[in-house]
């Protein structure tokens, strides 16, 4: 039993529950033990640091203090939101930085009888919890429903892996361990190349044109990837992508139709659970058709990879560079 | 000890470089000072002077040993490394041992990095005062010589090392040149044309490679690498391990029978940077010196189960055996030249660029060798499948370097290799080209001019420095093709350009086993990688190491022009050299008093030159000062005080110290900001 | 010369053990020669002497006098400068009136500190905490002591030293052979060695004496001797990780301690033209410490608790430093000479 | 948007203030951190943005106030319940700026409610007044409370 | 300015890195704080702890040791030497009741003038805050200085003669 503090965030609580119900489902299979930080608060999105600053780094480092005081064993504070998830890491590593920004966010949490110590906490993503701690081996050895034809396409969003002042655990332009994890889950992935591009963040809000645009790259990206699902990991993500989807169709005048789930979700089917218990169907883009295909053996020979057609003698073509073999798990 | 002081007659000179040391230091109370406080330290003379380093400056100091009856002088002038010589030079002319005279440097060291005069004028009168002390415990020394072995060492079979062996070699002298790859050549063996003239670079390296393979004055060692090197300048004993062949060179024509009949076909990521195949048993290209082919025992089928060996039975001549075994020779020269050149940039390394990913995303070399009439595609410009003529291709400069991720520096031939390829592009295809730079860096004899026909040829160039390549599509003209975005910083504005092909210009990069390398041979790498000159701009091609030199690209990023000339460079250094026979060497050189050593062996493991040796019957160690270098580490370690070292003598230090302390800090200062 | 016409010998015993003086009785039969050549002008653990009979003496009346101990009060310092006004010869005898020995390891701490211990630390039972007093008040007139300074000095550093006999104590075999020189001078046989000389001590140091086997020094771990579980006798030491002063240490002793597995401490001081006996150690145990990563330097050099202590056991009121902040904090404000220029080998 | 940031990094060292506060640049950052992740010297290009943003409101610098309302509106939310509000965020946004498109954010907010992931009335943290109390303090140490 | 306490700080350095550094520093004409007096070794691996103890003995405040980035040593690895009696001299200085910040090692290649001056202003920084050693031997110094050399012998560490008041 590995015990991890746990942020939710404020979208767990509602417009990502499903995120949180997922998780909870299948935490217990992989013998995750979550405990919540006790009243923790929202880090601020990233709305407050455009208005102040130590207040912004108080606002978070309120969470970490928390989170320090319930620090026994484990001082791993897991994220489920990329962007509370970044949040956290920048106070934590700009109140190591800057001595004075130390003093004066402890000085503030000093009043409300909070002082946190940089690297108190090491604050990780889920993401990087199933990659890292749990492992492929793990989460492959627990798939009873392989998802089988299921063509997922990988999107990581931005705040999981940029910036990157300390090396996060994957490449900021290029990550892997999403790919990884979805391939043993047996689905079909794609090498989503805007993976890590944006979602539009809060642009919904403020300019939705911009938005609209965003997004559509997106969808328009993972359509032409005839992709059956589009798996994330953030909750901004997902509701820009997922709810806004259906705004963006009638500003373009178009009728894309990808559904947007959370990869714990994906796990969750995996694993057997049912739709209703994973927080599916609250989607607004219905993932219900992309699912029927689970379980059910229809590969797609056309889009397998081109296989040499002539032989090496007379196949004038060039042969690709040689890539660091990815650790494929078998 | 004390008693020195009354001994010696101390001349002190204070110069003023013009006004570069009068400007911050007041050195008229400086040289009064040292005639009046420090005549109890034995100071009969102190004169300051415009410019000592002047013949009138010398002449002045020659004078007043041969009048005054100096026995130590010291000049307070600029840093060592610019006049020691000078200076001692003056003393040895009037008859004082060189080596009684001390340099101060009170202008690198004070006059140029205070502002402040009052304490400015202290701290150079500090430094005399420990000049003056360390001075009196000066002893006399005699230069060590040592005779020059007339034969050289070049390693490194590129353009600059061939450049180097053949001058040496045509000047009468024996080189043994060493090269690691089967033939020699180096990179530009592997390109097509060469800017700014557009010559083939075949027709003009291989002449060059075949007079070097015949030269009856090189002996060419390929597939060969230095093991081990010992010894010192003029005298170095290297060790060199040649690989095993598999091919009797003694037998074999080069007829080239085994590798047409080889089945076993495999991808060059060596030579033919990836994109094309060569056979087990190879030569890398239809020219290389020497002829004769290697069998590479990793791809090899009969090195991997045992079968095969049609090489072996084809062969006319039996010269194929796969029974050689690795040798290993070792030979005497007097001096050493590194030419080990350098790697390109892992274009893998920066992801979103998609080399890998994106099947036509293609390297600076890969697009080299694709341009090659001789290379895997007869010269023909195709994407990856072989067939397909790109309409449009981006050329993406800088990829790996002036990027602080990566490599600071920047790799120089770029801009002008990327501006070959636009023209080699256009010359073989009519496909649009667009070129993306962040500053167009073509200083050189011709390079500009270049440029300008490049872009009168109709090149469009980008300004701004690419962001992604991406074949993710935003619209239909989109389709299908790879999409080169940045902004274009002229334009003030996003742009993405879809194209067919893309063309990275990879960083030059350090050899990987840069280090490992410069270590064997004792010499020094920067942070970066590249080798240490002795001085970048007055001796570009020595090292600290007295002996080696270096030339070409391993001392960093350089076009065939300036590899060529350093190649030269480093052979006129040599050959000057072995012309004097031999060379003066600093008499600074540690010595062990065997009354005093007790043979406790602490010091035996402190040389890195193996210059300590310990005698078992007489249980004590003793310093071989030819292998010596005087670095003092031994000097510093000896528990029983028995080690001293000449010309850094406990006595001499310790005096600088005090003299040193005699001055105390001016009170009041005015600090330069922190 | 005294009236028997013998010429005049005299020992002092300032801040030491003692030991010195037993080291003299050591020299067994040969202490006849010296009472069959000399005539025992002063000397207080032998006979009954006073100070104002030396102070009568002419100067220069006493031919050879050993003076063993530091100068720690001003009791020893006053008998310093009196028998070198009264003496030809003045030798150092010992480590103590040489370089301080181990009364010269207080220069480690603040004479309140000192005091401390001896009159009021747990040890001691001094419920009243009464103090000395450097005067004291009584019906028959005032009592002085000694002044106690707040550093230990060795001799040379208060008075002009002849000679040297190092050692903890001198080896009674150098003690004689130095009587046997100085007898053979008096009666012009031989020349004296020059002023300022070292004598009754090889020139090397401890290793050329020590029998042991010796191989290139490469430590990786340091053991105190008692925790090393099984010390191989033929070989050196220090290869075996504890803290040997062999290297540095003058020889001269036979190399006593290492010869019965005890790691030489360096009571003989440092060899010919060492300035500073513990930089030597530091600087010869560091080189052969066998690592490059700072963290396991770090980890090795934890096998030595106290090196400050281990090299300067015997040496430090002689040393470059001569002693601890805390120690001439208190009033204390100039270093001593200390010149091993003067010392001839 | 107005400027490339590479403009606005030229504008700040020609000391255009003024311009660059009034810039709708940084509103415009979607903090993707991209541009921080590429930079070739390493520019923390995006905290750039934020800092610009903030002195913006300071000075009161900036023509389209949507998303600096936006921002603040956020704030004082966070501030009331210590938690963020999403729908009376949505809410108050929309009126302020765009009433026309509130109906559709309305339908959007239906959606969400049917589906069970907004709430209709804030959830609030137990500590919200010593959270209150610590913005004070920090306001206060930041100068602009 | 303030009158303020202005350490002496003495530097070794190594004739092929820092000594150059330093002379690098003065062909660039980079400003650090006159403080600082420099002596050269051929190599960080002479530096003999004597030396350190030397210097502050006769009075300085602070020494700082530079030498070859690990690796870099002209003489292949003598700077490892230099980093193993560095570590163990701070020790040893710390017991002698010093601040071991006053002893210091830099790394400082040929080519890092700019970094050397910071280096030494960050030193002078450190000690003018720390404030004097003072050493006995400085008090002898600051008479010496005065001029009064009469006495003042040389060589492997000779000073004064003992002033009056130790002489009890």
């Amino acid at each position: 039993m590995s015990r991890y503090l746990f942020y939710p965030g404020c979208s767990l609580q509602r417009s990502a529950r499903p995120y949180l119900d997922s998780l909870n489902a299948i935490s217990a299979d992989l013998d995750l033990e979550i405990e919540d930080v006790n009243d923790w608060n929202c880090c601020g999105a990233t709305e407050y640091g455009s208005v102040y600053r130590v207040p912004a780094h108080a606002l978070v480092g309120r969470n970490l203090a928390l989170a320090q005081q319930q620090v026994n064993g484990s001082k791993t504070l897991m994220a489920a939101c990329s962007a509370c998830y970044l949040n956290l890491v920048k106070t934590n590593y700009f109140m190591r930085e800057d001595i004075r920004l130390r003093t004066n966010v402890n000085d503030a949490l000093g009043v409300g009888g909070l002082h946190y110590d940089p690297d108190a906490v090491v604050v990780r993503h889920l993401l990087d919890i199933f990659y890292n701690d749990i492992g492929l081996e793990e989460i492959q050895a627990r798939v009873v429903r392989p998802l089988k034809g299921l063509r997922v396409a990988p999107y990581y969003g931005c705040m999981i892996v940029r910036p990157d002042p300390e090396h996060r655990f994957d490449n900021p332009e290029y990550p892997q361990a999403l790919d990884k994890l979805l391939k043993v889950l047996g689905a079909e992935v794609i090498d989503f190349p805007l993976k890590t591009h944006c979602c539009s963040g809060h642009m919904t809000q403020i300019s939705p044109e911009v938005a609209y645009e965003l997004i559509r790259r997106l969808v328009d990206g993972a359509d032409q990837y005839r992709t059956d699902i589009m798996v994330t990991l953030c909750p901004m993500c997902q509701l820009n992508l997922d709810a806004y989807q259906g705004d963006m169709n009638q500003h373009f005048k178009t009728n894309y139709h990808v559904p947007v789930l959370y990869f714990t979700q994906l796990i969750g089917l995996a694993f057997g659970y049912e739709p209703l218990e994973l927080g599916i169907g609250r989607e607004f883009i219905a993932a219900r058709e992309a699912l029927a295909k689970i379980g059910v053996e229809v590969p797609e020979p056309a889009e397998a990879k081109p296989r040499r057609k002539r032989s090496r003698k007379d196949d004038p073509s060039l042969p690709m560079p040689i890539m660091p073999d990815d650790e494929e798990v078998a | 000890m004390s008693d020195n002081h009354e001994k010696e007659r101390v001349g002190v000179y204070v110069c003023h470089c013009g006004t570069n040391i009068s400007a911050t230091v007041n050195v008229e109370d400086v040289a009064v000072w040292a005639r009046e406080d420090m005549s109890d330290e034995g100071v009969v003379v102190s004169r300051d002077y415009k410019f000592m380093c002047s013949s009138l400056g010398q002449e002045m100091i020659e004078r007043d040993i041969e009048e005054e009856g100096l026995t130590r002088v010291v000049v307070a002038a600029c840093s060592p490394h610019l006049h020691e010589a000078t200076f001692r030079g003056a003393c040895d002319r009037a008859g004082m041992n060189p080596y009684l005279c001390e340099l101060v440097s009170i202008r690198e060291q004070v006059s140029w990095v205070h502002t402040d005069k009052e304490a400015a004028t202290q701290k150079a009168k500090a430094v005399i005062s420990g000049g003056i002390e360390r001075v009196i415990e000066n002893e006399p020394l005699d230069p060590l010589f040592v005779p020059i072995h007339p034969d050289t060492l070049v390693v490194g079979g590129g353009i600059a090392g061939i450049q180097a062996a053949l001058e040496i070699a045509d000047s009468g002298k024996k080189v043994y040149l060493v090269e690691r790859d089967p033939s020699i050549g180096g990179h530009m063996a592997q390109f097509d044309k060469t800017f700014p003239t557009l010559d083939c670079a075949a027709c003009i390296l291989t002449p060059k490679m075949v007079t070097a393979g015949n030269h009856p004055n090189i002996e060419l060692l390929t597939w060969s690498e230095v093991e081990r090197v010992e010894g010192y300048v003029g005298n170095f004993v290297v060790t060199i391990k040649k690989k095993p062949r598999y091919v009797d060179t003694e037998l074999c024509t080069g007829c080239g029978i085994c590798w047409e009949k080889c089945p076993k076909k495999v991808i060059d990521t060596e030579y033919e940077a990836g994109v094309g195949y060569r056979t087990a048993v190879y030569t890398p290209f239809a020219q290389a010196v020497p002829k004769y082919p290697v069998i590479d025992p990793e791809t090899c089928t009969f090195f991997l189960n045992g079968k095969c060996k049609a090489c072996q039975i084809l062969c006319p001549t039996d010269a194929i055996d796969f029974e050689q075994k690795e040798e290993f020779i070792s030979v005497q020269v007097g001096n050493i030249i590194l030419a080990t050149g350098f790697d390109v940039f892992d274009a893998r390394r920066i992801p979103q660029y998609g080399y890998g990913r994106l099947a036509n995303v293609f390297t600076s070399l890969e697009f080299e060798r694709m341009c090659n009439a001789a290379g895997p595609t007869n010269g023909e410009i195709v994407l990856r499948d072989g067939v397909t003529q790109p309409k449009s291709v981006g050329i993406v400069h800088c990829v790996g370097s002036r990027d602080r991720r990566y490599n600071n520096y920047c790799s120089v031939i770029c801009c002008m290799s990327s501006l070959k390829f636009a023209h080699l592009v256009k010359e073989h295809t009519d496909a649009e080209i667009y070129d993306f730079y962040i500053d167009m860096r073509t200083a050189y004899k011709d390079y500009d001019e270049f440029y300008l026909r490049i872009m009168e040829e109709g090149t469009n160039f980008i300004r701004g420095r690419v962001a992604e390549i991406t074949d993710a599509a935003r619209n239909l003209e989109e389709e299908g093709k790879l999409i080169i975005q940045a902004e274009d910083t002229l334009a003030g504005r996003q742009r993405r350009i879809p194209v067919d092909m893309v063309i990275l210009a990879l960083a030059l990069e350090p050899r990987h086993d840069a280090n490992q390398v410069a270590k064997k041979f004792g010499i020094s790498c920067s942070h970066s990688g590249w080798f240490i000159e002795k001085h970048p701009k007055l001796d570009p091609v020595a090292t600290m190491t007295e002996g080696i030199f270096i030339a070409g690209a391993a001392t960093g990023p350089k076009d065939i022009p300036s590899s060529v000339a350093q190649g030269s460079a480093a052979a006129a250094r040599v050959l000057s050299f072995i012309g004097q026979g031999e060379i003066e060497l600093e008499p600074i050189r540690a010595t062990i008093n065997a009354q005093q050593c007790s043979g406790c062996r602490i010091c035996n493991t402190m040389c890195p030159f193996n210059a300590i040796l310990f005698h078992e019957d007489l249980m004590v160690s003793e310093i071989n000062h030819a292998l010596c270098q005087g670095c003092g580490t031994c000097v510093a370690a000896c528990p029983a005080g028995a080690i001293s070292g000449s010309g850094f003598s406990n006595e001499q230090i310790m005096s600088q110290i005090e003299g040193m302390m005699r001055l105390d800090m001016p009170r009041l200062v005015e600090m330069v900001p922190v | 010369m005294s009236e028997n016409g013998k010429p005049k010998f005299a020992m002092y015993w300032a801040a030491s053990c003692g030991g010195c003086e037993i080291a003299v009785l050591n020299i067994n039969e040969k202490i006849l020669d010296v009472d069959a050549n000399f005539d025992v002008a002063f000397w207080p653990v032998a006979m009954d002497a006073k100070y104002k009979d030396v102070e009568a003496m002419d100067d220069k009346s006493i031919t050879l006098t050993l003076f063993n101990g530091g100068i720690r009060n001003d009791e020893n310092e006053h008998l310093a400068k009196l028998l070198r006004q009264k003496s030809q010869i003045l030798v150092a005898f010992g480590s103590c009136a040489t370089e301080g020995c181990i009364p010269g390891l207080a220069n480690f701490s603040s004479m309140d500190s000192l005091f401390d211990a001896v009159y009021a630390s747990v040890s001691t039972e001094n419920p009243d905490d009464i103090q000395p007093q450097y005067t004291y008040e009584v019906p028959e007139g005032v009592l002085n002591i000694p002044v106690f300074y707040p550093v230990l000095k060795t001799l040379d550093q208060v008075v002009d030293v002849d000679y040297y006999i190092p050692g903890c104590p001198p080896e009674s075999h150098q003690i004689a052979a130095v009587v046997g020189v100085v007898l053979a001078a008096l009666r012009g046989e031989v020349e004296l060695p020059p002023k300022g000389s070292i004598i009754g001590a090889g020139h090397s140091t401890v290793c050329d004496e020590c029998p042991r086997q010796r191989d290139v020094k490469k430590i990786k771990k340091f053991v105190r001797i008692h925790q090393a579980e099984d010390i191989n006798p033929e070989i050196c030491l220090l290869e075996q990780g504890i803290l040997c002063n062999g290297p540095a240490t003058r020889d001269g002793c036979y190399a006593r301690c290492p010869q019965v597995n005890a790691a030489c401490i360096g009571c003989y001081g440092p060899a010919p033209g060492v300035v500073d006996y513990g930089a030597r150690m530091m600087t010869a145990i560091a080189s052969v410490i066998d690592s490059r990563d700072p963290e396991e330097i770090e980890r090795i050099l934890d096998g030595i608790p106290d090196p400050a202590g281990s090299f300067y056991r015997f040496n430090l009121a002689h040393s470059l430093l001569h002693a601890a902040k805390p120690a001439w904090k208190d009033g204390y404000t100039s270093a001593p000479a200390v010149d091993p220029g003067i010392r001839k080998n | 948007m107005d400027h490339t940031p590479r403009q606005l990094f030229a504008m700040i060292r020609a000391g255009m203030e003024k311009e660059v506060l009034a810039s709708n640049a940084p509103w415009y950052c979607v903090s993707c951190y991209f541009c921080m992740a590429r930079c070739p010297q390493e520019i923390h290009i995006t905290d750039i943005m934020y800092t610009l943003k903030r002195m913006a409101i300071e000075n009161g610098h900036y023509e389209d106030a949507t998303a600096p309302d936006l921002s603040k509106s956020f704030v004082g939310q966070v501030e009331n319940y210590g938690r963020s509000f999403e729908l009376g965020l949505a809410t108050r946004h929309y009126l302020r700026h765009m009433p026309s498109k509130l109906f559709k954010s309305a339908q959007m907010g239906m959606g969400m409610l049917s589906r069970e992931r907004l709430d209709l009335s804030p959830n609030r943290i137990e500590g919200t007044k010593q959270l209150q109390s610590i913005l004070q303090r920090a306001k206060e140490l930041e100068g602009v409370a | 300015m303030a009158e303020q306490f202005e350490p002496i700080i003495i530097g070794f350095t190594c004739n092929w890195c820092s000594y150059r550094a330093a002379d690098l520093a003065g062909t660039a004409r980079v400003k650090y704080p006159p403080n600082i007096r420099l002596i050269r070794l051929m190599c960080s691996g002479r530096l003999d702890p004597t030396f350190v103890l030397k210097a502050l003995a006769e009075g300085a405040d602070a020494v700082m040791i530079t030498g070859c980035h690990p690796g870099e040593c002209h003489y292949i690895e003598q700077n490892y030497k230099t980093l193993r009696r560095y570590l163990l001299l701070r020790r040893v200085v710390a017991q002698m009741g010093i601040e071991p910040e006053r002893v210091k090692l830099v790394w400082a290649s040929a080519a890092e003038g700019v970094k050397l001056a910071k280096e030494i202003e960050i030193l002078v920084e450190e000690i003018r805050a720390m404030g004097p050693l003072n050493w006995p031997g400085r008090m002898a110094h600051a008479q010496t200085a005065a001029g009064a050399m009469a006495g003042h012998t040389n060589g492997a560490g000779i000073s004064q003669p003992i002033p009056e008041e130790v002489r009890a």
